[in-house]
């Protein structure tokens, strides 16, 4: 293993100091319990939105703290669930009294540590409430699993969420809006290459020179196939045909095509396999009105990608389009 | 325990990587590291107490899926636990077990901690009439038997689901670790 | 070989094809010769900022093309200089009439290339200068190679000049802030890992698993120095002695840090390094008055990171801060 | 010349790997393919029109260190060629070598291909007096030593000269390159 680091105990610690560092105008953190929260945190009167999962994701979750997105972010240690103490201690950064969502990936660990959060958090009379998001189609027979899991479709819901906040949407109105999200967002991924977690110091799984692996989750945890190398147009149409399946989508709809980068995989290969994609959706009709492509859901220096899929409409586009002052997504301000 | 966690630390990453995220041995660790320290800079009396203050630490140390799982497992045996015999460590035992099959709903045969817990609280019951030692050393004989038996099972639970049936073949790091920390217990009644 | 392509040949084409579907509204692509050009261009009256280089350092220079930035950038083929048709191509298509400032990176090819380019597009009565920056202080004894390298700095000047330009500076002007941004800085790298150029097939060089090569370039030619592999501690004091030393700069400077991942590097390390590479600044009374923090200049999926020190005077920081809208940099629109 | 250019593409490719960037016969290939439809579908006459075509292709086409510096050394040449006679070819040549130091500044000993052209040039006007075919058989055979030459050699222009000691050892691309378009160029003046 061969990392810029110190001491695989302190990654997470070290990285937060520098975060801080590099964008103070935008967030500050504070290190034990880890929060990163907004520099302008509580705002007055707005509801707080709030996520968090394990460290290693980077930019998400902290890359997505500030004006019109996220209040606070939990970071956890490298691919492990925040611990409730965090989360206690990012609301009490940055409730503003109008309320706190919870934003939570679907993975047991991150469900089960937010909800005995929650119920802290509540037991000081601060109204909050959790959303489950789980766009990852990879998983299937979900009766018999953990369920979905929470992936890249993060970002958006954030965004969009996030954006809502700002111009003084309610609790009530931004939670709608999350399982709106939740409910029109699916993804997809593949892995070319493992990760090595730092305090593992060995990758997380092996994969032959001329393998991948689909169905890939964000925690360096294997997919459910691995198959032989294709190329860019066949691997495409393989994170996309699920996709399209899964809610579905149709010819007609309006959608955001988010083509995401697991770290590893450089630029020239993302916009390559955007361009397929593209392609592949005007085939069918489908209309990308909305883009974003880059590595914003990561695992570590993971090479592969996923693509992500959201059914626009007027008020999702809008909210997209709303100003947003982030460390990794900023428009508009 | 902190010492046979440190000491299997490796293993059950190990474990973990194979099926899941390869943190679980790095969890515990961090866990039982701020109990120790948790419980050096305090003063608990009761036994109750001790489970308590290693309840709320693992709670909060921990992260994961075995985080709150087992801080439960350890809350909830603190509220069983009136008097120190055979009965009471059943008893706490089988209300560990009741908490994390509350949060975490896992059945038997899911590959999860609890195919090491129950067994562990049955063979408890079992002889919950002998002593503190002989009620543990039962228990932890039954919970690596159970742990063992995830082996070929398909997970149902957990990160290891996702992995469908390439998850069998593989013990389940939770199952372990339970059936770990419960052998250590029973060796330091059997030595006290 | 394990890339997210179809054919060799052809990456950079289609790449090129996915960046023009991925962001209509910023830019636009011309395929033969290739020229990525900002969408409103030519802007009449504005001096033109054009820049290109080899591809596979993504998002360099591409994502650079916008509002406050490049007019056009023109890609050759991974790590080949582009050619003089691309340049002349990109100069009709942005060209508004105030004269065009070409912005080179100093390797032989990309010289020869642009000095070529730019004899011919003056035969057009074109008024155009060029600006040849050499940022890396890892090759020493200049006079006996082909000079010092073209690195990261590279964006810093992009950005700064681009500002100008966008604010009606004459070509006069933004010749000499060029002339004055690369006077003032410095940059040096390392890496962890090779990168793979898709057409060569195998790694650009073989490093041990407890090895890194410092003051490699970013083209995936090996560095000076072999190094066994040290704590990010030492990594970063490596990097920034020499660029410290060479400007020199000193106490009660005010600078713009730049912490730079050759690509493969994930944020969580970089933020790691960049926190150190702040306080050994503050130790030396070194005053850091704008970051940046990301893989802005990278080698394909290299490992790796480099650090670039711009001396700041307000002048510099004025035209950093002012509004930016491209595809990799953007804020204030 | 295509065809040596794509058979030896692939050795060109890691010689460049090993001191360079390894584009070298990668661009060289882009740019000989692109002669070769550009000869293809246009109509020229002399050879001095053809020389100025392939130059203006491989400026145009192959990018990176060699492209302008090979093209001038073919626009030189087709300045230099009048007649197709051993004299005009030596004088072709030393127009090429010419053109190639004024646009890149290296001189012999730089390891460039400057190392293969300059002892051609001089051979072939030690001969010039004889056929074309043996003009650049002698041109040839210098160039294949030249070449030979830079491998001890520490670097001192283009991207090579970056690695300072570590250039010394191996063969420079562009000087192999140069040799192999110069052994072409004399096999087909041989077999016409
Ligand atoms: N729903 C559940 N009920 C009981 N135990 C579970 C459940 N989900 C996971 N586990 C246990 O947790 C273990 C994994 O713990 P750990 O690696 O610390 O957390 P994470 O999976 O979040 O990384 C599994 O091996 C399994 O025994
Ligand atoms: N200044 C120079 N003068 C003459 N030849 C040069 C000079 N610089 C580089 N070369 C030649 O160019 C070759 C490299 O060409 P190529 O790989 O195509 O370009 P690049 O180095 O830009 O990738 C070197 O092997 C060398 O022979
Ligand atoms: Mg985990
Ligand atoms: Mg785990
Ligand atoms: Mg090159
Ligand atoms: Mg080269």
């Amino acid at each position: 293993m061969k990392k810029i680091i110190n001491d695989p105990s302190t990654v997470v610690d070290e990285a937060l100091q520098g975060m801080a560092l590099a964008h103070p105008d935008l967030l500050r953190v504070q290190r034990d319990p880890a929060v990163i929260a907004r520099a302008d945190a509580p705002v007055r009167g707005k509801v707080a939105i709030i996520s968090g999962g394990g460290s290693g994701h980077e930019p998400m979750h902290g890359g997505f703290v500030g004006a019109g997105m996220l209040d606070a972010a939990c970071p956890g240690a490298v691919f492990t669930s925040p611990t409730p103490d965090q989360v206690q201690a990012a609301v009490e950064q940055v409730n503003g009294g109008a309320g706190v969502l919870l934003v939570v990936k679907n993975y047991t660990g991150d469900v089960l540590n937010f909800e005995t959060a929650a119920e802290l958090v509540a037991m000081d009379d601060v109204e909050v409430r959790t959303v489950v998001i789980d766009d990852d189609v990879a998983v299937k027979d979900s009766l018999y699993t953990a369920g979905r899991r929470g992936v890249a479709g993060t970002v958006l819901l954030e965004k969009i969420v996030g954006a809502a906040a700002e111009q003084g949407a309610d609790l009530d109105r931004c939670e709608a809006l999350a399982r709106k999200v939740i409910a029109n967002v699916r993804s997809l991924g593949l892995a070319l290459t493992a990760c090595t977690v730092p305090h593992v110091g060995q990758p997380s799984f092996e994969l032959a020179d001329d393998e991948y692996e689909l169905g890939i989750g964000i925690h360096g945890e294997p997919g459910r196939e691995r198959r032989q190398m294709e190329p860019a147009d066949d691997l495409v149409r393989r994170l996309l045909d699920p996709v399209l399946e899964d809610l579905p989508f149709a010819a007609g709809d309006r959608v955001l095509l988010f083509t995401n980068s697991m770290g590893g995989t450089p630029l020239v290969e993302l916009y390559l396999a955007h361009g397929i994609a593209e392609k592949l959706l005007a085939e069918r009709g489908i209309v990308v009105e909305r883009r974003l492509v880059g590595p914003y859901v990561t695992s570590l220096e993971m090479q592969g990608m996923s693509l992500t899929l959201l059914k626009l409409d007027d008020e999702l586009t809008e909210l997209w389009d709303a100003p947003v002052r982030t460390a990794a997504l900023r428009w508009g301000m | 325990m902190a010492t046979v966690v440190a000491a299997h630390r490796d293993e059950l990453v190990d474990l973990d990587r194979m099926i899941g995220d390869g943190d679980h041995g790095e969890n515990l660790k961090r866990g039982f590291d701020a109990v120790v320290s948790a419980l050096d800079s305090s003063e608990v009396d009761t036994p109750a107490n001790v489970l308590k203050l290693v309840a709320k630490t693992l709670i909060s140390k921990v992260g994961g899926a075995s985080g709150p799982l087992l801080g439960t497992a350890f809350l909830r045996a603190a509220s069983g636990l009136d008097e120190v015999d055979g009965a009471s460590v059943a008893a706490a035992l089988r209300a560990a077990l009741d908490g994390v099959v509350a949060r975490g709903k896992a059945e038997v045969g899911d590959k999860t901690m609890v195919d090491a817990l129950q067994p562990a609280v049955e063979a408890a019951e079992a002889v919950k009439d002998k002593s503190v030692a002989e009620v543990l050393a039962a228990a932890a004989a039954a919970a690596e038997t159970g742990a063992e038996s995830t082996i070929p099972l398909v997970a149902r639970k957990g990160r290891a689901s996702y992995l469908g049936e390439r998850s069998a073949g593989h013990l389940d790091p939770g199952a372990r670790s339970t059936s770990l920390l419960l052998r250590s217990l029973a060796d330091s009644a059997a030595a006290s």
